[in-house]
């Protein structure tokens, strides 16, 4: 059933590849031996410079996957099925383990439905172990912060919409479920700390919530608004230290925010763009990138008014975060939807546009291609390189 | 009627958060838009053809196109390219009992209006007429008015998304 | 999240509707009245010129479905889900039914496998009863004779191959599974007349079966060899009369065969291409489509050598069956996988290309084009006109 | 080994048909090609690193392109493209125990050789590098020879297909 395809590149006048004629043996050779079928196993533990890519598969919604790539040589290693509504891969903290929440409906796109975390070996990627959750997990546009790890890996958490607001929590460690904790009015988690974790609330303002010792969750202190209403926060912060996540806003105003220890305090305001920049705005699907052992962060900027948050960018404008300052314009060759850079000392820059099936591997210093890898499906959506603690050990 | 009891669970503890701003008015519009779709359920209808609800005469426009005036927030396939129309949704196929609300002009008479962008859920993306504008759309955690979220969480299975629709709710000003 | 798709087309540089400046207001009208949402219902019985398009969604292939379109205004009508490797849609004689045999996994891709009948009223679309069938259902390029009714919409049959090849039969009126049985060495079934049926086996010869009251198979004679082993009869043949199906070959021979009363006959061999014409053959996913009133057949044609059987026909050849006689070619602009036609008086031809997503309509006297209707998934396979029998009495 | 058992059933009827021409080695061939399948089973594996098969010194050609030789009746994604290798398997998918056949001729050393077009499955499309040659294929109901059949019917769960590897089975002549 496979030669399908072919058919529609025979509607662009490829030609068909024939056999060529057998031509005259040459001297000789001792036969090819009869081989054995194998399966490939990988190394027990993501090298640095090993990322996974998200595909949406926005048209067959149901069949969501992540692609692992070997961004060193550009092969592509394997695939980890998704399900409904993909959003991405929970990797624990030594590379050595994926979670996939996903949902499933007993008749493709409807009937009963299921929710479930299934743990992938890295190093055969098998469906392993599954713990069925509540069936709630948010089904929208893929964001992180809906599925993070506590940074020890011993607790996956969960965010919920239907629309009531809660969080599932997992122990990763027993592979159980620990239970479904209500956090109203707010959502996602941005961890700060090993339990600690910042929600953002429809009124513009952050709460605060931890996990116990057993995976319950508590909910702590609330901010006042933070961001007005005409120029909200994006959902999609980027983490730049233990407990600190930086925040761009639809125009690209930047918050620093610290949660640690349940306190939530602003360290700094900035703008991304200067006074004489104004038309240039962060956006994509993944906008930003930090790069914790250089301190810089990487920036999708495009040019663009109200409601472009979701545009690609045309240049990723790269800050010092501690200077508050940019150090540089990278002018993309292509626009990109996502942006990502892994978390070693010799870093790779990873771009993606939806649309494109292309991974673009980047000298983070200039920007420039060192390689694509390309037939990653239509729908890239988040880029997610191998966690640090892995980086540190591996290799 | 449960979701919808939910919604109103929702919206009470939103509003006790002093949320008061442009998101709270949406909010009330949005949850509870279609509140009559419980009626609306297919298994409830009796079986006469039903065609797509027409534009209103006080239009102007094409309704399979992206510009068409009602659109200005919609993000997704157009009902109308899917066998529904801007305020119908194609057969077999469940209308979202609740969803987020966008303000639109009507070119025609320059009033703006409340438009309802109700999903239609039940089967696997239409893939036709995607038409993606997201003028005052707000991030997930400002649900009430984010075209991120999947609406089809409301209907009866929480089935897939199928097309969009864009229901005019009543004049805005 | 829908936006999503926006980003790919920015990427080519199409520039993002945004809502023109608002106008000055024009004289008073009155509001827009407030609407009520409303779910679209059809006509309880297809029309002549009603076609459902399959769509295998090869790159997600347990998102298959078909579209329902009406082909003399154009207009998509509504969508019937399919399932795992989707083949195609039963109707029932009245054209007020539609079956559809689908294979679901518990998780998407894996899992536990569950095949079903569902029943779909033409004039809601929703799906219906739901019958479970054995979970060995053909998994292959879409054949319509793997998923036949009888005559009378009494009875459902569905090949099974697992390597056993088997057929389950379900019987549509009470709605339940009536048994699987044996076919061994031989598959899909060819209705010919109310009860029986002619299968294709591995060594070119076609066995007899038929149905009793209940629905339970039965066997009966078997031919020798009616093909060779170099130029086997396609499992693509058309049925031209009651008992009467036209098969052709890889290489473009004709074989009129009858199972009336199950006995097969041989009724006529010709061959598709004259002496002069030897590298045009027969090809596609649905190469033929027979046209009852009038008696023609139409045939995709290309130029190629073996091989090539599911290549795209750039010409439809056109017969009258009972001369035996080619009586036009018809150049086609783009090329086709699939031809069909209606069964009225006044019919239309219809084709499609896999990987177009785009059904064109056509005079079948010409092959002009009437109208195309586009944006139907990527992987369109088989095309089915309403059934005859709704053909007489509808409209 | 309950499905093989049942593909030397099915063989034995298919031999009791009387066919007896090109078909039927294949069909041993192709039935029988992973006999040892079980054992390459995931769960029963042991956890050590192990890189796809290379391809053999006496071979020539780029096994990520269509035009490679062993190709000539393949039909699908390419497993060297999708993690795996000309005869091995991208991690996490499982190869199906039976399949069908093809022959196709080493241009370096000009022989015929058989070779076994063994599905990987267990993941859905993996969507690189298809490649369809149709060359020797026949229609489904001469199963043995066809590749318009989804050979993933003999995995464990009968689970989706991923991708094609060509194995060598040895020399056809």
């Amino acid at each position: 059933m496979k030669t399908l395809l072919a058919l529609s590149l025979l509607a662009l006048g490829a030609s068909q590849a024939m056999a060529a004629p057998p031509k005259p043996a040459p001297p000789k050779l001792a036969p090819l031996k009869p081989e054995e079928l194998t399966t490939v196993e990988l190394k027990e533990q993501m090298p640095p410079h090993w990322v996974l890519v998200n595909d949406i598969s926005f048209l067959h919604i149901a069949d969501g996957r992540a692609y692992l790539i070997d961004a060193d040589s550009g092969h592509f290693l394997g695939t980890i099925p998704g399900g409904m509504s993909h959003t991405g891969v929970a990797v624990s903290p030594d590379g050595r383990t994926a979670m996939v929440p996903g949902t499933y409906y007993s008749r493709g796109s409807r009937g009963k439905r299921t929710d479930v975390v299934t743990f992938y070996k890295i190093s055969d990627l098998m469906p392993g172990d599954e713990v069925e959750i509540p069936a709630k997990r948010i089904q929208s546009l893929p964001l992180p912060s809906t599925i993070p790890l506590t940074d020890d890996g011993r607790f996956l958490l969960v965010y919920n919409f239907t629309p009531e607001q809660s969080v599932s929590v997992v122990d990763a460690q027993a592979r159980k479920l620990v239970g479904e904790f209500p956090t109203p009015g707010c959502g996602l988690m941005h961890m700060t700390g090993s339990r600690g974790f910042l929600m953002q609330c429809a009124d513009g303002s952050l709460q605060a919530a931890a996990l116990d010792a057993n995976g319950a969750v508590h909910l702590g202190a609330t901010t006042k608004p933070l961001f007005t209403a005409d120029d909200p926060a994006s959902d999609k912060p980027v983490r730049i230290g233990p407990s600190t996540w930086l925040f761009t806003t639809f125009a690209g105003d930047v918050a620093v925010i610290d949660g640690a220890g349940g306190q939530i305090a602003v360290k700094a305001r900035w703008k991304l763009a200067g006074a004489d920049e104004s038309a240039w705005r962060p956006g994509g699907l993944q906008p930003l990138a930090y790069h914790a052992p250089s301190g810089r962060l990487f920036v999708l900027m495009h040019k663009g008014g109200a409601g472009t948050h979701k545009f690609p960018g045309e240049e990723i404008w790269v800050y010092d975060v501690a200077a508050a300052k940019r150090t540089a314009r990278i002018t993309l060759d292509q626009p990109a939807s996502a942006v990502a850079v892994s978390g070693d000392a010799a870093p790779l820059l990873y771009t993606t546009l939806f649309g494109s099936g292309t991974l673009a591997v980047r000298d983070p210093g200039t920007g420039a291609v060192l390689r694509k890898v390309e037939g990653l499906g239509s729908d890239l959506t988040l880029i997610q390189p191998a966690p640090v603690a892995a980086t540190a050990g591996a290799r | 009627m449960r979701r919808l009891d939910r919604a109103a669970e929702y919206l009470a503890r939103s509003a006790a958060r002093g949320t008061s701003r442009r998101g709270f008015i949406g909010r009330l519009g949005a949850f509870l838009t279609v509140s009559g779709a419980a009626t609306l359920l297919p298994v409830a209808r009796a079986r006469a053809e039903r065609a797509p609800n027409p534009v209103q005469v006080q239009e102007q426009g094409d309704p399979m196109s992206c510009e068409y005036w009602r659109y200005c927030a919609v993000d997704g396939f157009l009902c109308s390219c899917c066998g529904g129309s801007a305020s119908s949704c194609p057969p077999g196929t469940e209308p979202s009992p609740i969803t987020w609300v966008g303000t639109c002009r009507n070119p025609v008479d320059g009033r703006n209006y409340i438009i309802s962008y109700n999903d239609c859920c039940g089967k696997a993306a239409c893939g036709r007429c995607n038409c993606s504008r997201d003028e005052g759309a707000t991030p997930t955690y400002q649900p009430t008015t984010s075209n991120d979220l999947d609406w089809c969480l409301g209907t009866q299975a929480g089935v897939a998304y199928h097309c969009s629709t864009s229901v005019v709710l009543g004049p805005a000003d």
